[in-house]
């Protein structure tokens, strides 16, 4: 074994032990707690990109305990690192950086827990995208999934987290013992955890209704995580109470995490049996995609309390990185992982950037803050750019990776859905510019008049309600614009590395290569990859971002004159859907387990 | 018997299901939750399990007994871990929300929504 | 949603769930024919490798010590998470500790019962540790055992005076310090063996306590792991329901 | 006869989970969950898993009731409180 591959278990167990001294060691000042968690984010990140830069020939395989496979059955748990899996650990690990140094000074107080919540929250994260053992996931995504209900109820004087919290933690359990009983079913099948392992003993047989509910409870859960419509319910009620450090982390990695979790299943257990029904199966997930980024970007539109619009973005957006995914296609994939960088580190900024607003004014609604921002006018220029982001604007890394999904769909007789996603570019895009313009430049009308309908009035109480504990400040620390500008820059500067898009292209292909990685994991064989074509960005896709930036402006300057996109009685409709009842919620993901699961049964086992 | 456990299992996580959904008690629902988990344990555990075949442990049998898998039973108890955090955790959710709701029904929580 | 119109949507959505559910399960080979191979093998090799008796164990703390890690990580993540959420809120203080709390306590009668427990308990708990990589049991369930004869002690004693015995400060070490162990023996094998979680000590003879390498002390980690985490979150539970009192305001 | 003594257990372990899920009362509920995690440890035994139904004991008669009977007594004084 080479140096380099132990450094990934350390990668995990930093974090883990840093945990342990913080939550041990309570009656430290906050201070010391601060430097051990920010120290350990630093050597952990450094780590995974360290084999983020040696993964490039082929996937790192370490055997934990040294139980190497035995004739081909894997005896212990491998971690299997490939680019993908450390990229976005190391995105991982730097929007935990970013978040930790944020909060130095953006609680008034804290207590030290809440740091060893986020190591251990940080910890699951790195080993869910290391590993390359199936029950291992599952034991990772609970890691951080109780690390993430956790962290929504840390304002525990307010009533919203509360409720997020329960929503968030039913739904997602749910979700996971779903994943365990689809765990179970490959396990009868294949007795056999190893993702490659899987991959190898499914290859033997047809792929019959077996395969096809695994298949679905699987990837249904890491599409919980995800926020698919309509799994994504608990999304926007948990992102929009966190505080602003935690809802960066679960929107800037944690939703991109169940994306990249189902990816991994699919191009890994699942890839030899899909593969004679991948017309039919792609149509499915494309279908979950569209619905996802279409309905949330409406959502997110109507919108006024800020925290909810981004999580409503969020979910729209993870909709148009599903569509990447969903297309089962190496340049798709590489779309979509693009996309997700951009996305996580601009809506990071974001949300950095509205739990400044709420540190500064005390409020998060975007009427009560019109015009609040004039004195912040850097943080105002983060948000404008982060809107164009979203909007997937020329040259940002949003529009480098939407321009290979939209390749990738004209080569799968898709030719309608770069439309469609540059419609929910546009909304999502327009909504932030709204508001941006609202509270930086006091734009727009004066509400108060205008609005009548009843649950526009509910909303405004409960999001007036929300800021009513924090005590607003005077001045603002430099760090609190500082952090998510500098996060914005990376965001705008990723677009700009002219060898990143590339690499992804080659590390996506790598990534779906399942013979290969098959190979590698079980007998140790030096994978070799054929050369990988880079895509060149096509006319049509400026045309797209051009017209998807063009319509976020119009739409924006629209909704500064208060006039909605959708007839009343349909935006009631989808504003009724979010009753915030656990019940409706675990209603709404059997629903859409029965929906999916009859399509999925019909696409694969015909 | 070759299907009953699988039947059992299966029926336990949607009745689990039924009951989060119309749960009216957040202590309720924590243990409707705790019913549907425990469907998995029984399909883990019968997934693994060879007839006459004796536990995983050889201090009482000869080496040469056939045993079940011992790999689902580590798995189970993982599970088994797993539920009674997701359950405390949960019962600590509903003291806060009595607190803060003044009640405990999914009903009447009703801070976000729209 | 009404809740008429929840079930009309649950409903059906749940029989379709429930076929999908059957429908996959019964395609699995049946039941008592597990086909294999992954506990074939280990049932094959597994005490000639590792001397341990009890290979279920002998997975968890061992082949599979990473899910173990995770696992043990996800409760001390939960105790941390609860002493987080159920921390005083303002305006919220103790319930004063004189005769009202007096009345709270148990009976004399139950009292010395539950002194009589402690002891077999103690022991039956650091046996089942112990012995995890021999007999059934481990860290986490001799770990339960062990955080519930310390809290015989609470409820026979009175609740403050149990907070001189086991104060939460200790109590949050020792849980941090059961999960770090775990960890540190994980490095440990990268250290000593070469490989992370790669058992490093000397396997002894089957059927011994001092078998199975590192085993016992896994066990042994975990156990304290687990006993601090149970005993904070009943004192957690305990003082909510004893001691802690809202002061007037309440639910707004 | 060792599969009578399972298909029993197992059964049972349906018909009082169903149980669990009716009982709105959550202090009865409490109860039955007992029983509950008895037919479980049953079928644990039965399907040959020692280690499970070890840990299914400390879990449903040690771990968790506490738990569920301090929370439950919570919102009880917490409610009378506030009627008063």
């Amino acid at each position: 074994m080479t140096t380099v591959q132990h450094l990934a278990p350390l990668a995990v167990v930093i974090p883990l032990l840093a945990a342990c001294v913080i939550a041990g060691l309570s009656f430290l000042p906050r201070r010391l707690h601060e430097v051990v968690a920010i120290g350990a984010a630093i050597a952990s990140t450094t780590l995974c990109a360290i084999l983020l830069a040696h993964a490039n020939d082929g996937p790192i395989v370490y055997w934990l305990g040294h139980w190497e496979p035995h004739h081909g059955v894997a005896l212990g748990i491998s971690l299997t690192v490939d680019q993908l899996g450390a990229g976005i650990a190391t995105l991982t690990g730097v929007l935990v950086i970013a978040s930790l140094v944020y909060s130095t000074r953006y609680y008034d107080e804290i207590d030290g827990p809440y740091f060893a919540l986020v190591m251990t929250f940080m910890a699951g994260m790195v080993a869910f995208s290391l590993t390359g053992d199936l029950f291992d996931m599952f034991v990772f995504f609970e890691l951080m999934s109780v690390a993430a209900f956790a962290l929504t109820a840390v304002m525990i004087e307010e009533r919203g987290p509360i409720q997020g919290a329960i929503n968030f933690a039913v739904t997602n359990s749910v979700a996971g013992f779903g994943l365990l009983v689809g765990i179970a079913l490959l396990y009868g099948r294949t007795g056999a955890l190893n993702l490659a392992q899987i991959g190898l003993s499914l290859d033997h047989h047809p792929a019959d209704a077996l395969v096809a509910v695994a298949l679905l409870l699987v990837v249904a859960a890491f599409l919980t995580k995800a926020a698919a419509v309509p799994f994504h319910f608990w999304l926007a009620d948990a992102h929009a109470v966190a505080p602003a450090p935690v809802s960066i982390l679960f929107s800037g990695v944690m939703v991109e995490l169940g994306v990249f979790g189902a990816a991994r299943v699919l191009s890994t257990a699942f890839a030899q049996p899909i593969e004679p029904s991948l017309h039919d199966l792609r149509m499915v997930l494309v279908g979950v995609g569209v619905v996802t980024a279409v309905v949330a970007a409406f959502s997110c539109f109507q919108q006024r309390h800020l925290k909810r619009l981004l999580a409503f973005s969020t979910i729209s957006h993870m909709g148009i990185v599903i569509c990447g995914v969903a297309l089962l296609a190496d340049r798709a994939l590489a779309g979509a992982a693009s996309y997700a960088l951009g996305h996580g580190l601009a809506k990071g900024a974001l949300f950095l950037g509205t739990g400044t607003l709420l540190h500064r004014c005390g409020a998060i609604d975007e009427f009560q803050l019109r015009g609040q921002g004039r004195d912040l006018p850097l943080l105002g220029l983060v948000f404008v750019v982060g809107a164009l982001v979203l909007a997937s604007a020329p040259l940002a890394t949003t529009f480098f990776g939407k321009s290979l999904v939209e390749d990738a769909a004209l080569s799968a007789d898709y030719a309608w859905l770069p439309a469609v996603l540059a419609l929910c570019s546009a909304l999502t895009g327009a909504a932030v510019l709204r508001a941006s313009a609202r509270i930086f430049l006091g734009w727009g009308d004066d509400p108060q008049e205008t609005r009548t309908e009843s649950e526009e009035r509910s909303q405004e109480a409960s999001s007036r309600e929300e800021g009513a504990d924090v005590k607003p400040h005077t001045a603002t620390p430099a760090l609190l614009v500082a952090v998510p500008a500098v996060l914005m820059l990376a965001a705008v500067l990723a677009g700009l590395v002219p060898e990143l898009v590339p690499s992804i292209e080659r590390a996506a292909a790598h990534f779906r290569d399942h013979a290969s990685y098959a190979g590698a994991v079980l007998s140790g064989r030096a994978p070799h990859f054929p050369p990988v074509a880079g895509a060149h960005v096509s006319a049509t896709a400026w045309i797209y971002a051009a017209a998807s930036t063009a319509g976020a402006l119009l739409l924006a300057s629209f909704g500064l004159r208060d006039r909605q996109v959708l007839p009343v009685t349909v935006a009631d409709v989808l504003r009724a859907a979010h009753s915030g009842h656990v019940g409706d919620y675990i209603a709404w993901w059997t629903f859409g387990m029965a929906l999916l699961g009859g399509f999925v049964l019909w696409a694969v086992a015909g | 018997m070759t299907f009953l456990p699988y039947a059992v299992a299966a029926w336990l996580f949607v009745v689990g299901l039924y009951g989060i959904v119309t749960s009216r008690h957040l202590v309720h629902l924590a243990v409707c939750l705790t019913v549907v988990q425990s469907s998995t344990y029984l399909i883990l555990l019968s997934t693994g399990y060879v007839r006459h075949g004796s536990a995983p442990i050889y201090a009482d049998i000869p080496p040469v007994a056939t045993a079940v898998d011992p790999v689902v039973q580590a798995l189970t108890l993982t599970d088994i871990v797993v539920e009674s955090t997701i359950t405390a955790l949960l019962l600590a959710l509903a003291v806060q929300a009595m607190k803060r709701f003044g009640s405990v029904d999914p009903t009447f929580l009703r801070q976000l929504r729209g | 949603m009404s809740q008429r119109g929840r079930l009309l949507l649950f409903l059906p959505s749940a029989a379709v769930l429930l076929f999908l559910l059957i429908d996959g399960l019964q395609r699995l080979t049946g039941f008592g024919h597990y086909p294999g191979p992954y506990g074939f093998v280990l049932n094959g090799v597994g005490v000639n490798q590792r001397h341990a008796t009890n290979l279920v164990t002998a997975v968890n703390f061992d082949y599979r010590a990473f899910d173990t890690l995770g696992e043990e990580f996800i409760l001390f993540t939960a105790t941390t998470a609860i002493v987080l959420i159920l921390r005083h809120m303002r305006g919220e203080r103790e319930r004063p500790s004189g005769d009202e709390l007096r009345r709270e306590n148990a009976s004399e009668a139950l009292r010395g019962m539950a002194l009589a427990f402690v002891a077999a308990l103690i022991v039956l708990g650091g046996y089942v540790v112990t012995h995890g990589a021999l007999t059934p049991g481990g860290g986490f369930q001799g770990g339960v055992v062990l955080g519930c004869a310390a809290f015989l002690v609470f409820l026979a004693g009175e609740v403050v005076a149990m907070k001189r015995v086991a104060p939460e400060k200790l109590l949050e070490f020792a849980d941090a310090a059961g999960a770090a162990g775990f960890a540190l023996l994980g490095i440990g094998g990268l250290v000593f063996a070469g490989v992370f979680f790669q058992n490093f000590l000397d396997l002894g003879k089957p059927g011994s306590l001092n078998s199975a390498g590192t085993m016992p002390l896994v066990s042994i980690s975990i156990g304290i792991e687990v006993a601090g985490a149970f005993l904070l979150v009943w004192t957690e539970f305990l003082d909510q329901a004893v001691l802690v009192r809202s002061g007037g305001g309440g639910s707004e | 006869m060792n599969e009578v003594f399972q298909a029993i257990a197992m059964v049972s372990m349906g018909i009082v989970g169903t149980a669990v899920v009716l009982a709105r009362d959550p202090l009865r509920q409490a109860l039955i969950l007992g029983v509950y995690g008895m037919t479980m440890i049953v079928t644990f035994f039965a399907l040959q898993a020692p280690d499970v139904a070890l840990s299914a004991i400390v879990v449903t008669s040690v771990g968790l009731p506490p738990m569920v009977l301090l929370a439950l007594r919570k919102l009880r004084e917490y409610r009378r409180e506030h009627e008063e």
